[in-house]
């Protein structure tokens, strides 16, 4: 009778509560890079449609969602697939478009970290440097960016703000700290006119 | 101070990584060592515009071509270094 | 009766009557048609190669040209230190030269300028970085530089209140000079000018170089904005603006200018009595005979001319002083600015002749210019006036770059900001 | 919060006897509570609303600090942030606050302040002896002695002079407080709450625009608080009132009031310091003291208002000597009379209205000494109005009281002198509009002959001046003015201009006017005799200037370093104007000659702590933990970091009595049986694309197109400049499918540098990098019986035997479970041994796996430090060795580099020097006693050479105790060292006093012919 591996996450899957906000760990997902090869492009886009029924978003900074499934950019050319466990994502995308793009998995190499709650924003205007007002930084947004000390891919999951912090896995502890600190030290005042 | 990022949009320095003069071009394996040394070593450091290479370090990972005042800070223009290498 | 000596006497004796018998600190020259030397930049470096041109080599039909104030450059915009704890052997004789010039220096130029040898700390925080020091110090003993290795338990006794049990990289001791500490850096400028001065040589203020007047690849003079001054041998001293000078003789140099901030906080009753460096992030602090802790860190890490930075530096450098004492959280900031690197592309800096004739150069002083100052006035004159290097500075040739023989103490290669 | 006194009943407020000068409630307090707290140990009462100042004023306290150098009595001088003089030591032990200025200080229930820079007490300073000497002591007189004898500075002159040095003390423990920082965007920001400033916030938002209102003060309305304007007849603060409530309502505008803007950088970043709660005693659980605020703004107004100068004259430093317009804000905002009979000293009109002010609050206005000859009509007015006696082109010549203003010595326009008795001099020089912030980016101010003062003629773009900030002398043009830039910075920061909805201004009662006629030196050189401050805190003096005008300091950056002028904690805001006057008339120059330095950031001193944020302690710098941290932890392992890596260094037992033991046990038991450890922080870098192989050509010096699939290489990487960079193996998965492995340190400068070489320097290449650091735990099986080990592991149908297996394999591999991961054949420490590379959530239950099926070959897990005696052992180059300083051939690779392609580093490697055959090379030290300890950083000298720099021919780079060779080892560079295999060479170590032979030998330990390795 082999061993059997049992999975272990960086983070306790119970939700930290500060008054009405919540910070969990997202269940994992499988996630792949995918980085298309020179002069692929079309074809990728048509490939990864085909595979998957979802199309890549069309510009920077955003994301495809739909059915469980998201599509995140992460760099010219490059993009996150984010599928539930079971999906196959890999496998799916290495049939239809192995011969287009660089395919990494990176479901081990990356936690989602989810904030929610009211004022969810002004407690991620804390942590990242960027404009999250809904003008620049709307629903299905993604931003590559840094949370304090540590990069994130931050993207915004619902239209009452809640965010997706995904970190390198081996980060994922400090981020959790770093966003609970945010979340206890309390909405600003001047967000509660 | 603050960097277009081609990408990303307008980002503060601070995710950025710099790498000094861009308009230095790699010599041939062949050239004389003096164009060697002038690639690895000597700089025009203007004091006025400047075009440099900066890596958005914490966001893509492009490497841009930045056309900077070195004297008041302000940025003319921002360029992908592909997309200026292959010009 | 004026009073031109300092001494404790003539101070009272001004006292007695209100102080009105002063003099000049220095004239204010106006250009003379020719010189034998003309430095260009007025700040430290350029005032000490002129006193001691004029001291030490008799040289004295010298002139200094500024563009601005004289000491408005780095010599009056830096953090005071002065130390020789460098491991390679091109630096170590340098800068102990420096050291021991700095050890004279008042009587030598009848300047209080305040040289305080309270001893730099610079802490390890890991076995990878006490064994570079360990390394470094022993180059030092070796060249006769005091230098001792401290242990945690040492380094408590002498400053209890870094953070020792709640740090993120604890501290696991020191390398200390004694030796090292600060000296009141406007001072420097204004007792060399005064020195200077009083020796004959002229200090031309207000005074820009816009051009060089080469013939057959020889420098004959500079032009400025005050006229054409000629100069049998021209010296530049022009720290962050080095490239934009030496670029009138059409030369390129291995220098990038990059902007340094330093900070000062609000006067305390002193606290810290050594200059103390963080060896686990960019931070480094001594305290002022007026109270103000003086602090700076890593350079903003881009080619500026604008002698001032950015705020992320200012961030990064508090949270290293934070990390080293937590005392600090409640004092305050009172002032931060910017001075020019000339950032040298091996972290070392440059005495030498140009390709130019009679052109000599003296730049790349990355952030350490200030503690060289005695030094490298000391082995420019020498250089101009003898035409060789000065046996402590032979190793900072121009064409070190093109053979290789960089002097590269960070081991960061061709890369100014990193330095 | 922001609505104070609409909730006060309508009498007027107490007078009772703990708060004697409290005259009536003002626009800014709740007089309906009382608060306590204690100056100097003394129970005082005050009303929230209350400043520190104003509390002691109401309180009748005058006396609150002393000046730095001569210990002068002093009181307060201002009302607001340029405050000189009113420096006390807020809170207590672990909180304590120096230097923190009574007038921005908000009052709250059991606040401790005490005064600073005075010994034994506030009122006998010992140290006011110090004004005796005050004829010695002029500037700069310690640059002219305590020369003598030279060793005498630091060991007699400069203690003493560091016992007197600094003003309050530093707390002596730890901040116990939390800060946190934030960003903020806007189209426009609006700097200060004044009339301009609303009006500003009003248009932008008006016009579509996102607006961030900051204020510095606890309450909005500026100057409007202070005086007693009235628009559209009702009272101006009401108006700013109604203004601000009616901007809270609008959602794209965020009002920030305790909040400074601090500084102007780059790009349109501001930073602002958010005061979160300094008002209350403690903060509530989690929440910052102060909150750092990074703001980008597409426009800024700054609404900032301006400054008043005080006139310099023969002692007008004493306590109860006030700025008029501070007098009006501590008698309107607050309701307290600073002073039971007033002069009023004035050189413009604006400085009349104290007079009326005060009157009406039942002060009586002895005087009004007005230098103006004539004076104006309003001068005349008021003095009839107050009844006052009128000085029309007087002066006052001097004052009287030690500890409190009792008299001042009024000189009339026929130059004859009289006492007039009086415990408040309410004086006036005129006003500087602030325009600290924009001159942060170094814009030279110009001075504006009209206003007699400095202004910014061409603010920097996307920022504009409002206000009195902008020379505006009326509310009603301030207002006018604000308005205008504020429908205009929203356009230029892209609103339509259609949006803007015209509003209606409100109209002041009163026709405000200034009529300034300057007065820099009143009384000529007799306005020097005695001390006439220019400078209060740094004691700088009208002789000062006269000193340094005689000694050539006349450049006003000299003049500034040679006094001190203006470098004390206010940084000059009431000073430097006053001093560069006095400059301009030493020399007969004008102002206008003479200049101004330009103001650095902070506006306002700021917190260090402030500025830190939330990254403190433990928290400093992120940890990063390998996926077999917590197993790790529960085994016991004593953590180190490597970088921000967490990382296990060894693994002590309980009967174990130093990490020595330990080590040693860890190290024989991989070389006598397996062990493991986690390896997951080297960089991994995926690689794939149809040019993979041409970049690893590109970047590494030897040759990587016939590496075969299923196979690792180990490669080094070279800088540009020929010195080495970074080393690992990087292994072959498919035809065009790479990944690289980094050093632990030099990850992300090698992605960095992967990326550069792409796009940069070949952007043609079909490549793509992207980081699995994360991705893979993997962990390093080393030790004879590692691949029994991994027989128990392996699902079967993998082949491991060293035929099918090899020295540098790489394969995808599945675990007996099914989990699939790879394999390389990789070794660090020498013997047999395998890296396991499995997704990184299984990485703790493979620690756990190993350590049971491991057990009957006693299996023991290992950290750093036995990691690295063992690379010793082996003599492989790590950290110490590839430290940026030296060359392949430097680590005895000289033999990899190609000669047959192009790579980062290949000409520049061909230099002379790189090339010197004497340069350090890598070499082997064995003591000749094995019990010597060989210390890295010592240095290599030739047996029997003199200690010294000359003989210095290398050092030691690492070293260790082998438990394996029974001695200890290390690996150095040396001169020539190749070829002194054998040689008997001197270790120094100075540092610890020890000198040691040792032997050269071959960087190679253990298993020199690498049979184990193959085994």
């Amino acid at each position: 009778m082999p061993d059997i591996l049992s999975p272990c996450a960086p983070i306790a899957a119970e939700p930290c509560r500060v008054g009405a906000l919540s910070l969990a760990p997202a269940p994992l997902e499988e996630m792949v890079s995918i980085s298309s090869f020179s002069n692929s492009l079309p074809a990728l886009r048509e490939a990864v449609l085909h595979a998957l029924g979802a199309s890549l978003p069309p510009a920077p900074g955003t994301a495809t969602r739909q059915q469980g499934l998201s599509i995140l950019w992460i760099g010219p050319n490059q993009w996150l697939a984010c599928a539930p466990q079971g999906s196959g994502l890999m496998e799916k995308l290495q049939v239809a478009c192995g011969a287009h793009a660089a395919l990494t998995d990176q479901t081990d190499g990356r936690v989602t970290l989810t904030l929610c709650g009211p004022y969810a924003h002004a407690i991620a205007a804390k942590l990242v440097p960027i404009d999250l007002h809904p003008r620049c930084f709307g629903l299905s947004s993604v931003a590559l960016t840094q949370a304090g000390h540590i990069p994130v891919i931050l993207m915004q999951r619902d239209r009452q703000p809640a965010y997706d912090f995904i970190v390198f896995r081996s980060l994922a502890r400090s981020l959790h700290h770093d966003i609970l600190a945010a979340m206890r030290g309390g909405i600003p005042e001047s967000e509660q006119n | 101070m603050r960097i277009h990022c081609p990408y990303c949009c307008t980002r503060g320095v601070e995710e950025f990584t710099y790498r000094g003069d861009a308009t230095v071009r790699r010599p041939d394996l062949d050239a004389p060592e003096a164009a060697w040394v002038d690639y690895v070593y000597l700089r025009d450091n203007p004091a006025g515009p400047h075009a440099e290479y900066w890596y958005h370090a914490a966001g893509c990972h492009s490497w841009l071509v930045v056309r900077r005042d070195t004297r008041t800070h302000e940025i003319f223009s921002v360029q992908t270094a592909s997309e200026v290498s292959e010009a | 009766m004026s009073s031109d000596r300092y001494s404790f006497l003539s101070v009272l004796r001004e006292a007695l009557r209100g102080q009105t018998g002063w003099k000049p600190a220095w004239r204010k020259a106006t250009p003379q048609d020719s010189y034998d030397v003309v430095i260009v930049g007025g700040g430290g470096h350029g005032l000490a190669t002129a006193y001691y041109l004029a001291r030490r080599y008799g040289i004295r039909r010298v002139a200094v040209v500024e563009k601005s104030w004289l000491g408005n450059g780095n010599i009056g915009r830096n953090t005071t230190i002065v130390r020789s704890n460098y491991l390679l052997a091109g630096n170590v004789p340098f800068y102990e030269c420096s050291m021991k010039l700095w050890e004279g220096l008042e009587q030598d130029i009848n300047y209080n300028a305040m040289v305080s040898q309270r001893g730099v700390l610079n802490l390890f925080h890991n076995d990878g970085q006490r064994n570079a020091y360990t390394r470094r110090g022993n180059a030092m003993r070796l060249h006769g530089v005091d230098a001792q290795l401290l242990d945690a338990s040492a380094v408590r006794r002498k400053l209890p209140f870094l953070d020792f049990d709640n740090a993120r990289f604890p501290i696991q001791g020191g390398l200390l000079q004694q030796r090292g500490g600060t000296v009141r850096h406007d001072a420097v400028a204004w007792g060399y000018a005064r020195a200077a001065d009083r020796l004959g040589v002229d200090i031309i203020e207000n005074c820009e170089v816009t051009g060089m007047r080469i013939t057959d690849g020889r420098v004959e003079g500079v032009e400025t904005t005050r006229g054409f001054i000629g100069a049998k041998k021209v010296g530049l001293a022009c720290a962050g603006n080095s490239s934009r000078v030496a670029a009138l003789a059409g030369l390129r140099l291995p220098i990038e200018s990059h902007v340094l901030q330093a900070f000062v906080t609000e006067g305390l009753k002193p606290f810290i009595d050594c200059v103390v460096t963080f060896g686990a992030g960019h931070f480094y602090i001594s305290q002022s005979d007026k109270g103000g802790l003086v602090f700076g860190g890593d350079i903003d890490g881009y080619n500026s001319y604008a002698q001032r930075g950015n705020m992320p530096v200012v961030e990064d450098v508090c949270e290293g002083g934070m990390a080293l004492m937590p005392r600090i959280g409640r004092i305050r900031l009172l002032r931060q600015w910017g001075g020019l690197m000339d950032m040298s592309m091996d972290g070392s800096p440059i005495i030498d002749r140009t390709p130019v004739d009679q052109l000599y150069l003296n730049a790349g002083w990355c952030y350490g210019g200030f503690k060289a100052t005695p030094a490298s006035g000391l082995c420019f004159a020498h250089l101009l006036a003898r035409d060789e290097p000065h046996p402590v500075a032979t190793a900072y040739r121009l064409d070190r770059f093109a053979r290789g023989a960089v002097i590269d103490e960070k081991g960061m290669g061709a890369q100014p900001n990193l330095h | 919060m922001n609505d104070l006194s609409a909730s006060l009943p309508p009498e007027t407020g107490r007078r009772g006897k703990t708060q004697p000068m409290r005259w009536a409630r003002g626009n800014g307090i709740r007089g309906d509570k009382t608060i306590r707290f204690t100056f100097d140990g003394r129970v005082l009462e005050a009303h929230p609303g209350d400043t520190l100042a104003s509390a002691l004023l109401a309180n009748g306290v005058r006396l609150v600090g002393r000046s730095f150098k001569y210990h002068r009595p002093r009181g307060i001088l201002s009302a607001g942030p340029e405050e000189p003089n009113a420096l006390v030591e807020l809170r207590e032990g672990a909180q304590r606050e120096p230097n923190s200025r009574a007038t921005v200080t908000e009052v709250f229930d059991g606040l401790a302040a005490t005064s600073q820079n005075r010994w034994p007490t506030l009122k006998h300073d010992m140290l006011g002896a110090n004004s005796l000497l005050a004829p010695v002591f002029s500037a700069g007189f310690y640059y002219k002695t305590f020369m003598w004898p030279a060793s005498f500075w630091e060991k007699v002159y400069e203690p003493i002079i560091r016992r007197a040095a600094g003003l309050g003390r530093a707390a002596d423990e730890a901040d116990p407080d939390h800060y946190e920082k934030a960003t903020a965007f806007c189209d426009v920001l609006v700097v200060g709450s004044g009339p301009a400033g609303l009006a500003a916030a009003r248009a932008a938002a008006g016009a579509g625009a996102r607006v961030i209102l900051c204020e510095q003060d606890s309450l909005t309305g500026g100057r409007l608080r202070a005086e007693r304007v009235m628009l559209d007849d009702r009272p101006g603060w009401a108006w700013a009132q109604d203004t601000e409530k009616y901007l809270r309502a609008l959602p794209e505008v965020r009002i920030m009031t305790r909040t400074c803007v601090f500084g102007r950088y780059d790009g349109g970043c501001f930073g602002a310091l958010e005061r979160v709660a300094d008002h209350v005693a403690v903060p509530q659980a989690g929440q910052p003291r102060q909150r750092l605020w990074r703001i980008v703004a597409g426009q800024c107004i700054l609404a900032t208002g301006g400054i008043e100068r005080p006139i310099v004259f023969p002692d007008n430093d004493r306590p109860g000597i006030m700025l008029a317009g501070a007098v009006r804000s501590y008698v309107n905002r607050f309701g307290v009379v600073p002073g039971r009979q007033a002069v009023i000293y004035t050189n413009n009109d604006d400085g009349l209205r104290a007079a009326a002010d005060l009157h009406d609050a039942g002060v009586r206005v002895a005087a009004i000494v007005d230098s103006r000859q004539p004076s104006s009509t309003a001068a005349q007015a008021m003095a009839r109005q107050v009844g006052a006696a009128l000085f029309a082109g007087g002066a006052i010549a001097g004052t009287t009281g030690h500890t409190g203003l009792k008299a001042v010595q009024v000189r009339d326009s026929a130059g004859k002198t009289r006492r007039l008795a009086c415990d408040l001099l309410a004086v006036s020089g005129g006003w500087n509009p602030d325009i600290a912030l924009a001159t942060h980016h170094r814009t030279h101010p110009v001075y504006d002959d009209a206003l007699n003062a400095f202004v910014v003629s061409s603010p920097a773009p996307g920022l504009h001046l409002a206000g009195f900030a902008a020379g505006a002398l009326t509310t009603d043009a301030a207002l006018a003015q604000g308005d205008a830039l504020g429908r205009a910075a929203a356009q230029g920061a892209g609103s339509d201009p259609a949006t803007g909805c015209a509003m209606v201004l409100p109209r002041a009662a009163e026709k405000e006017g200034y009529a300034i006629a300057p007065l820099w030196h009143a009384l000529g050189r007799a306005g020097q005799a005695g001390k006439a401050f220019i400078d209060f805190q740094n004691d700088v003096t009208a002789k000062d200037v006269s000193l340094a005008a005689r000694e050539g300091f006349w450049a006003v950056e000299h003049l500034k370093r040679y006094t001190t002028l203006g470098m004390a904690t206010d940084q000059g805001k009431t000073a430097n104007v006053n001093a560069l006057a006095m400059m301009a008339w030493e020399r007969g120059r004008s102002i206008a000659q003479t200049g101004t330095t330009i103001v650095r950031p902070p506006v306002q001193p700021c917190a260090i702590g402030a500025l830190a944020g939330t990254h403190r302690g433990r928290h400093f710098k992120p940890h990063r933990l390998p996926p077999t941290h917590d197993w790790a932890v529960e085994a016991g392992c004593v953590l180190t970091s490597n970088g921000i890596w967490q990382r296990a260094q060894w693994y002590p037992r309980p009967d174990e009595t130093s990490w020595q033991e330990t080590v040693n046990r860890e190290v024989r038991s991989v070389r006598s049986s397996v062990g493991f450890c986690d390896v997951t922080t080297l960089g991994k870098i995926d690689i794939q694309g149809a040019d993979a192989a041409t970049l690893l050509e590109r970047v590494y010096v030897n040759a990587w197109r016939k590496l075969p699939v299923g196979r690792a290489r180990y490669g080094l990487m070279l800088r540009e400049d020929g010195f080495a960079f970074d080393d690992g193996t990087t292994a072959r998965l498919a035809e065009n499918h790479y990944v690289m492995t980094t050093t632990t340190a030099n990850a992300g400068a090698v992605m960095r540098h992967l990326e550069f070489c792409h796009q940069c320097l070949w952007p043609g290449l079909d490549v793509r990098f992207i980081s699995v650091t994360d991705a893979w735990a993997q962990i390093a099986v080393a030790g004879p019986r590692s691949r029994d080990v991994l027989r128990e592991i392996i699902d079967e149908s993998f082949d491991l035997s060293n035929e099918a297996f090899g020295y540098m394999g790489a394969a995808n591999v599945r675990l007996r479970d099914g989990v699939g991961g790879r394999l390389f054949r990789l070794s660090f420490s020498g013997e047999l041994a395998y890296e396991i590379a499995v997704p990184a959530r299984y990485g703790d239950a493979l620690a756990r796996l190993l350590m049971r099926v491991g057990a009957p070959y006693g299996i023991t897990p290992y950290g750093t430090e036995a990691l690295g005696v063992m690379r010793i052992e082996k003599g492989h180059p790590a950290g110490p060795e590839l430290n940026g300083q030296t060359t392949a051939h430097d680590l005895g690779m000289g033999r990899m580099l190609s000669r047959k392609k192009d790579f980062i580093g290949r000409a520049m490697a061909q230099r002379t020097a790189l090339c010197d055959a004497a340069r350090p090379t890598l070499i082997g030290l064995k003591p000749l006693h094995a019990s010597d300890a060989l210390v890295a950083g010592a240095h290599l000298l030739p047996r029997g050479a003199p200690a010294d720099a000359a003989s210095d021919q290398g050092w030691i780079s690492s070293s260790a105790w082998s438990p394996t060779v029974e001695s200890w080892i290390a690996l150095g560079f040396l001169s020539h060292g190749p070829q002194r295999h054998g040689e008997v060479i001197a270790v120094h170590n100075p540092l610890a006093g020890t000198v040691i032979e040792a032997q050269v030998v071959p960087p190679v330990f253990v298993d020199p012919e690498g049979s184990r390795l193959h085994a």
